[in-house]
C-alpha cells in the first residue's frame, strides 16, 4: 500500500500504513523500541521540538478528568541542536519516515529551524505545532515561514480554537497536510492545589469533537487531512477514515497501552486494503479483522 | 521497558489502613531493587487513562508484596497490567552505616523496601513519620528499625542527632505541591546541619505518571547538573541539586 | 445584586442573579414551573426560534457517548410569530428578563425577526445562534443584521470552532454579550443504526475545554461574557465566574434534575455577594453555602 | 410534571429474561394510566445523563410494579429519582370489543399495563410476539390473554383475521430505525386489511428521552395533525397521521 499524505508535487510524503503516534506520545522515537513493532507504523513523529531549549511548566501538570486528562507540561525539550545530536543515528536507522513536530515559536526561529532540518536526511519531513490561541495570520506567516526554507512536505497541526479559519489560512501559505487537531486546550481545578490550571486535554471523550472537525475540514480545504484526537481502538482510526482523512495520528492511549498502537496501525493496513476494493466499511467492526482474530487467539491461549 | 501482567495471589489486611497483595509474574519479574515501582493500570479502579505506581515492599522467589490503601478493593486471582519496572534504584553510598528514612504527610510505602536490604547488609535504619505519618501503623515492620513519629510539622524529637548521625537521608512527602514541601525539607536540613553535602539527602519524588517511560514530558525536572525526567532518572533525586 | 452582562449603553441587560438556563435546556419558558423557582434564576432563555418554522432532523438524535450525551435534532420549532402567539402573555407575566434565542438563519430572517422582536415589550434581549461552521464574515453580517433593527441588547453566542476569531468579529459588529459558547459540533457512531452522526456535545467533559475558552476570550475582547458548557454543579458555575464570566448558562443537567439550576442559582446569589465583599473564592467549595447546608439538612431528614 | 423519589420495596425475578420491582413513593403515586410511563434517573446504573423510561405492568393500592430487563442490578431499599408520570395514556375508542397488542423485535412491557383494564372492562385481548419477541416468556400474564408467537419477521398465522377482528391495534417495536420500523408495520396492515382507518393502528414510540418535558426538541415528531413531542404528546401515535 501507498498513501500520499500530502499534497501532490514536490513535498510528497507516502506512507506505508495510514497509522503513526503523536508528537508528544512517543518521546523523540526511543522508548517504545521493546514493546511496539516499528515496522507496522506508518511514521514516527518526535515530540514537540523548540528550535531553543524550554523548559518546563510550573505547579501542576496533570489533572485526572471525566475520561480524560489534563496535561500541562510547557513542552520542555532540549532545543533542536542537541535533539539532532542525540537522536539524529537512531532515526537513520528506522526504516520508516520520520516527521519532526517543531514548536512554531517565532519567524525567525521556525526559518532557522526549517533550513536546520532541510539537511537532514534523517528527516522526512516538519509538523508544525501552533499555539493554541494564534491568529490565523500568524499561522500563516509561521507556515510561510518554514516553506520558504525547506522543500521537505510541512505538515500542520492545527490548535482547536479557530481550526476553520487557520485551516484556509496555512493551506494558502502552502502547508503539505493538515493535521487535525492538537489536543483541545482545556481548563481545569487540580485537585491538589485547589487552583485552576490550563493545559491539554488527551482522552475519548476528545473523538467526536474533533472528528467533527475532520469531516468540515475535509470537505472545505483542498489538502489532505490526518486525524488526530481520542483514537483509542482500530474502530476508532477507521471512523477518522470514512470521516475523509487520509491517516490517523494516536495519543495518549499509547502511554496507557502502547501495543494498542501497533495493534490500530495492522488493523488499519487492513482495512485501507479491504475498502480500495470495495468492501464495506460496516464489515469492519472489532471482531471482523486479522488483528482482532490474532488478539482473540492470544487471549483465549492466555486464558487457557 | 517491557508490558508483562501479574496476578494477584494474596491479599492481607494489614491494618486498617494499608493492605499487602501478593503479585506473581507471567514469566520473570526481573531484578527489582529498592527505588523501583510498578507502572500499574488496573481496569475500573483507578483513573481509565492514568496508571499507579505501586511499591513493592518485599520480594520474594516467586512472587513480590506491594502495599496499597485498606480502602481500594482487589480480587484474589485479578489481573494487573503493569508496565514493567519503572525509574532508576536508589543509589546508597559506599560505607554505609545509618540511614534515615522520613515519611512527612504520606505513608512511608516508597521507602520500604530499602528496609531488608540495608538490614542484611548491617546498616542500621531509622524510619521518621511525621505530619499525618505519625498514624502509620508499623506492627508489620521489621522491629530491628528504630520508629520516631515526630510533630505534625516536619519536626521531630531529637532531629539535630538524627540528622548528623544519618550519612544518608531519604524523604517522601505529600501535599498538594512536592517542589515546594522538597524545598521545605532542604530548608529544614540546612537548620539542622552546618550544610547540607551532595549525596546526603534525597527527595523521592511521586508525581502522577502519564507514560512511565520519558514519552509524554509531564514529570520533567529541572536540576542543576541538568533536565530530568522523574519516571526515567527518579524517583530520587539529591535535594542539593534542585533547582529553587 | 445588579449585575450588568451587557456593555454599558442604551442596550442594557442588568440581572439580580448570574444564572439562567441555557437555550434549548428549558423549552420555552413553561415547562419546569412546577419544579423550578423562577425568582431565584437572573433570566430565562427560550429554546432556539427561527424565523419561519423549521422540522426535526431525520434519524438517530441522541448517542449516548463516555460522559456525555449528542444530540442531533434539526432545531425544529414551528417559527417566530406561532411562539411568539403561543407564550407572549406568560413571558409579560414572568418577574424576570426573557431571552428569545434566535437562529441566526439568513440575514434577512435576522432583520425581520428583530425588527418584529423589538416591538415586543415581554421579550428583554436577543440572543442569537450561529452555525457551527460559520464564518467570522458571515457572523459578523448576522449580528449587524440584528443590531440594526432593534434597541434590545443582542446577546451572540459563539461556536467552538473559530470562537476567537468569530468573538472580535462580532464585538466590532455590535454585540452586546458573547455566550462562550454553543455546545461544541461533534460525530459519533449512533449505536442504533451503526451510522455516523453529528450533532452538540452535552455534559461535564464540555467544561474543561470551555472554560479555558472563557478565560481566553473575557481577557481578549471588551464585551462581558457569559460562560456556558457543562455546568453541573456550584462550584461548575463559579469557575466560570472565576475565569472571568459575568454570568453563566445552565445547560443539559436541568434535563436530569431541573432543580439543580435552582440551586446552582440560590449558590451563586451568595457567592457575587460574597466575592464582591472580598471572600476568598476557596471558602465557597460545596458544603460551605447556604443552599449547600439545605440540601444537606433536607438530606440528612430524607435518611433519617 | 413534579419530581419524585420511589423506593424499591421488592423485587421479584419473574423468568431468566425479566425482573419485577415493586416501588412505593414518598407521597402519593399519582394516577397512572396505560401508556404512561416513569422517567427514571438510576445513579451509576445507566447513563450518568440520560434517563430511562420504566414502564408500570400493574398497579397495586401503595405500590406500582415495572418490569425492567433480568440482568439489570437493583436491590432492596434503592431510591430512584424520578421526574413524574410522562406521556399521555392511550386513546381507547368507545365499544371496544376485541384488542391486538403486537410486541416485534422487543418485549411487550409498554403495552402490558393495558391487560387489567381491559379485561376488566370485558374487552378481549390478543397479545402477538413477533421477531426476537418470540421467545418472550408470558407465563406471568394474566390466563385470559391470547398469545400468538408469530415468525422471525412481521407476520404471524391468523394475522388477516386477527387484524379485521380487532378494533384497536397497539404496536411496539424494536430495532435501529423505530420511524421506519412503523412505515413497515404500516405498510403491512395495509395488505391485511383494504383499508388502514383513522384510530384503528398504533405505534408506540419510545426514543431516548433526554428531558421527558418538551425542552429539548430530541423527540419532535411530524404528524399530519402537526408537529408533536413524543415524551409529551405520545407515546402513542395514530400511524395513519404519521408523514411518511
Ligand atoms: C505530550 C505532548 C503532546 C503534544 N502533542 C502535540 C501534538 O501532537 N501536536 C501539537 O501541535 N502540539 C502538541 N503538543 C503541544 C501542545 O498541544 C500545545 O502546543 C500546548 O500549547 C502546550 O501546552 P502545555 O500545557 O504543555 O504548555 P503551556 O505551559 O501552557 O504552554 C507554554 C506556552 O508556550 C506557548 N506554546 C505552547 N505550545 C506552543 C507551540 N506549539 N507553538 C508556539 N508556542 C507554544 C504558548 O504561549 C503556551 O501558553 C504536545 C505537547 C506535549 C508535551
Ligand atoms: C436542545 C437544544 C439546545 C440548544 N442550545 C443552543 C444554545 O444554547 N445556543 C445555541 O447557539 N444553539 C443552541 N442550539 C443550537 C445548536 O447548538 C446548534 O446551532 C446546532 O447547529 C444545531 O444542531 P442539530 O444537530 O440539532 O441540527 P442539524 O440538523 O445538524 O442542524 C441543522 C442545520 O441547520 C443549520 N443550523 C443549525 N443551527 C443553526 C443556527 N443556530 N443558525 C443558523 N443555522 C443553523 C446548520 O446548517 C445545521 O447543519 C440548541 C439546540 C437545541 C435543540
Ligand atoms: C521557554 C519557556 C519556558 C516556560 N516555562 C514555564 C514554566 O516553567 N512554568 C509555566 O507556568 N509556564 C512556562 N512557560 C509558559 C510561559 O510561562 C507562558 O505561559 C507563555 O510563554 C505565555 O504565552 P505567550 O508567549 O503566548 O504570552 C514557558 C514558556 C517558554 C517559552
Ligand atoms: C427547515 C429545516 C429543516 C431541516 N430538517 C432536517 C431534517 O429533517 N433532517 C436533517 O437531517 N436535516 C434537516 N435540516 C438540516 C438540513 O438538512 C441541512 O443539514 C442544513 O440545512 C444544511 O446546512 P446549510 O444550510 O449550512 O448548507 C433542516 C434544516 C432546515 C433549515
Ligand atoms: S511520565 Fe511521561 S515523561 Fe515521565
Ligand atoms: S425528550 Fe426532550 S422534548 Fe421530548
Amino acid at each position: 500500500m501507498a498513501i500520499e499524505i500530502t499534497r501532490s508535487g514536490k513535498r510528497s510524503l507516502i506512507l506505508e500504513t495510514p497509522v503513526m503516534n503523536a508528537a508528544g506520545a512517543f518521546g523523540y522515537g526511543d522508548v517504545y523500541r521493546d514493546i511496539i513493532k516499528y515496522e507496522k507504523l506508518g511514521a514516527i513523529i518526535t515530540a514537540p521540538i523548540s528550535y531553543e531549549a524550554r523548559s518546563a511548566a510550573r505547579g501542576g501538570r496533570v489533572v485526572p478528568l471525566d475520561s480524560a486528562v489534563l496535561l500541562h507540561t510547557g513542552l520542555p525539550n532540549p532545543g533542536l541542536n542537541k535533539v539532532l545530536r542525540k537522536y539524529r543515528s537512531l532515526w537513520e536507522s528506522l526504516a520508516l519516515p520520520v516527521i519532526v513536530h517543531l514548536i512554531a515559536t517565532t519567524d525567525e526561529q521556525v526559518r532557522k529551524a526549517s533550513a536546520r532540518l532541510d539537511e537532514e536526511d534523517c528527516v522526512d519531513a516538519i509538523e508544525l505545532g501552533l499555539r493554541d490561541d494564534i491568529t490565523w495570520q500568524e499561522a500563516s506567516r509561521l507556515v510561510g515561514s518554514a516553506v520558504t526554507k525547506t522543500d521537505k512536505p510541512v505538515l500542520v497541526r492545527l490548535p482547536v480554537s479557530d481550526a476553520y479559519e487557520i485551516a484556509d489560512a496555512v493551506a494558502g501559505a502552502g502547508a503539505s497536510t493538515l493535521v487535525v487537531a492538537a489536543p483541545p486546550r482545556g481548563t481545569a481545578r487540580d485537585p491538589q492545589s485547589g487552583k485552576l490550571i490550563s493545559g491539554r486535554i488527551y482522552g475519548p471523550v476528545v473523538k467526536p469533537i474533533v472528528l467533527n472537525m475532520v469531516g468540515q475540514i475535509a470537505r472545505r480545504v483542498d489538502v489532505p487531512v490526518v486525524g488526530a484526537g481520542g483514537i483509542h481502538s482500530p474502530q476508532d482510526a477507521r471512523d477518522y477514515l470514512d470521516a475523509g482523512a487520509a491517516a490517523v495520528q494516536v495519543d495518549s492511549v499509547i502511554w496507557r497501552s502502547p501495543k494498542e498502537l501497533e495493534i490500530i496501525a495492522r488493523d488499519l493496513g487492513g482495512y485501507i486494503v479491504t475498502r480500495q476494493t470495495d468492501a464495506m466499511p460496516d464489515e469492519w467492526h472489532r471482531g471482523m479483522g486479522d488483528t482482532e482474530q490474532e488478539r482473540q487467539r492470544r487471549k483465549n491461549r492466555r486464558d487457557a | 521497558m517491557k508490558e508483562t501482567r501479574a496476578l494477584i495471589e494474596r491479599i492481607i489486611e494489614v491494618n486498617s489502613a494499608i493492605q499487602h497483595l501478593h503479585l506473581s509474574f507471567e514469566g520473570s519479574p526481573g531484578r527489582i531493587k529498592p527505588g523501583l515501582s510498578l507502572l500499574v493500570g488496573v481496569a475500573d479502579i483507578a483513573h481509565p487513562y492514568l496508571r499507579e505506581s505501586w511499591w513493592p515492599v518485599s520480594i520474594k522467589d516467586d512472587f513480590i508484596v506491594v502495599e496499597r490503601p485498606a480502602k481500594e478493593r482487589y480480587e484474589i486471582g485479578q489481573v494487573v497490567n503493569a508496565l514493567g519496572y519503572i525509574g532508576k534504584p536508589y543509589l546508597f553510598r559506599r560505607n554505609l552505616r545509618n540511614v534515615l528514612l522520613v515519611a512527612h504527610d504520606t505513608p512511608p510505602t516508597p521507602l520500604l523496601l530499602t528496609i531488608p536490604w540495608l538490614l542484611g547488609n548491617k546498616i542500621s535504619v531509622t524510619l521518621v513519620l511525621t505530619g499525618t505519618a505519625r498514624t502509620y501503623n508499623t506492627e508489620h515492620l521489621d522491629r530491628r528499625v528504630e520508629i520516631i513519629r515526630g510533630d505534625e510539622g516536619f519536626t521531630w524529637p531529637d532531629q539535630v542527632m538524627n540528622a548528623g548521625w544519618a550519612d544518608q537521608v531519604f524523604v517522601t512527602t505529600g501535599g498538594a505541591d512536592e517542589n515546594a514541601a522538597f524545598r521545605m525539607v532542604y530548608d529544614h536540613f540546612e537548620t539542622l546541619r552546618a550544610s547540607v553535602q551532595p549525596n546526603y539527602l534525597f527527595g523521592v519524588f511521586r508525581p502522577i505518571l502519564p507514560c512511565g517511560v520519558g514519552a509524554c514530558g509531564a514529570c520533567w525536572l529541572a536540576s542543576k547538573r541538568g533536565a530530568a525526567m522523574i519516571c526515567t532518572d527518579g524517583p530520587a533525586f539529591d535535594l542539593t541539586q534542585m533547582v529553587r
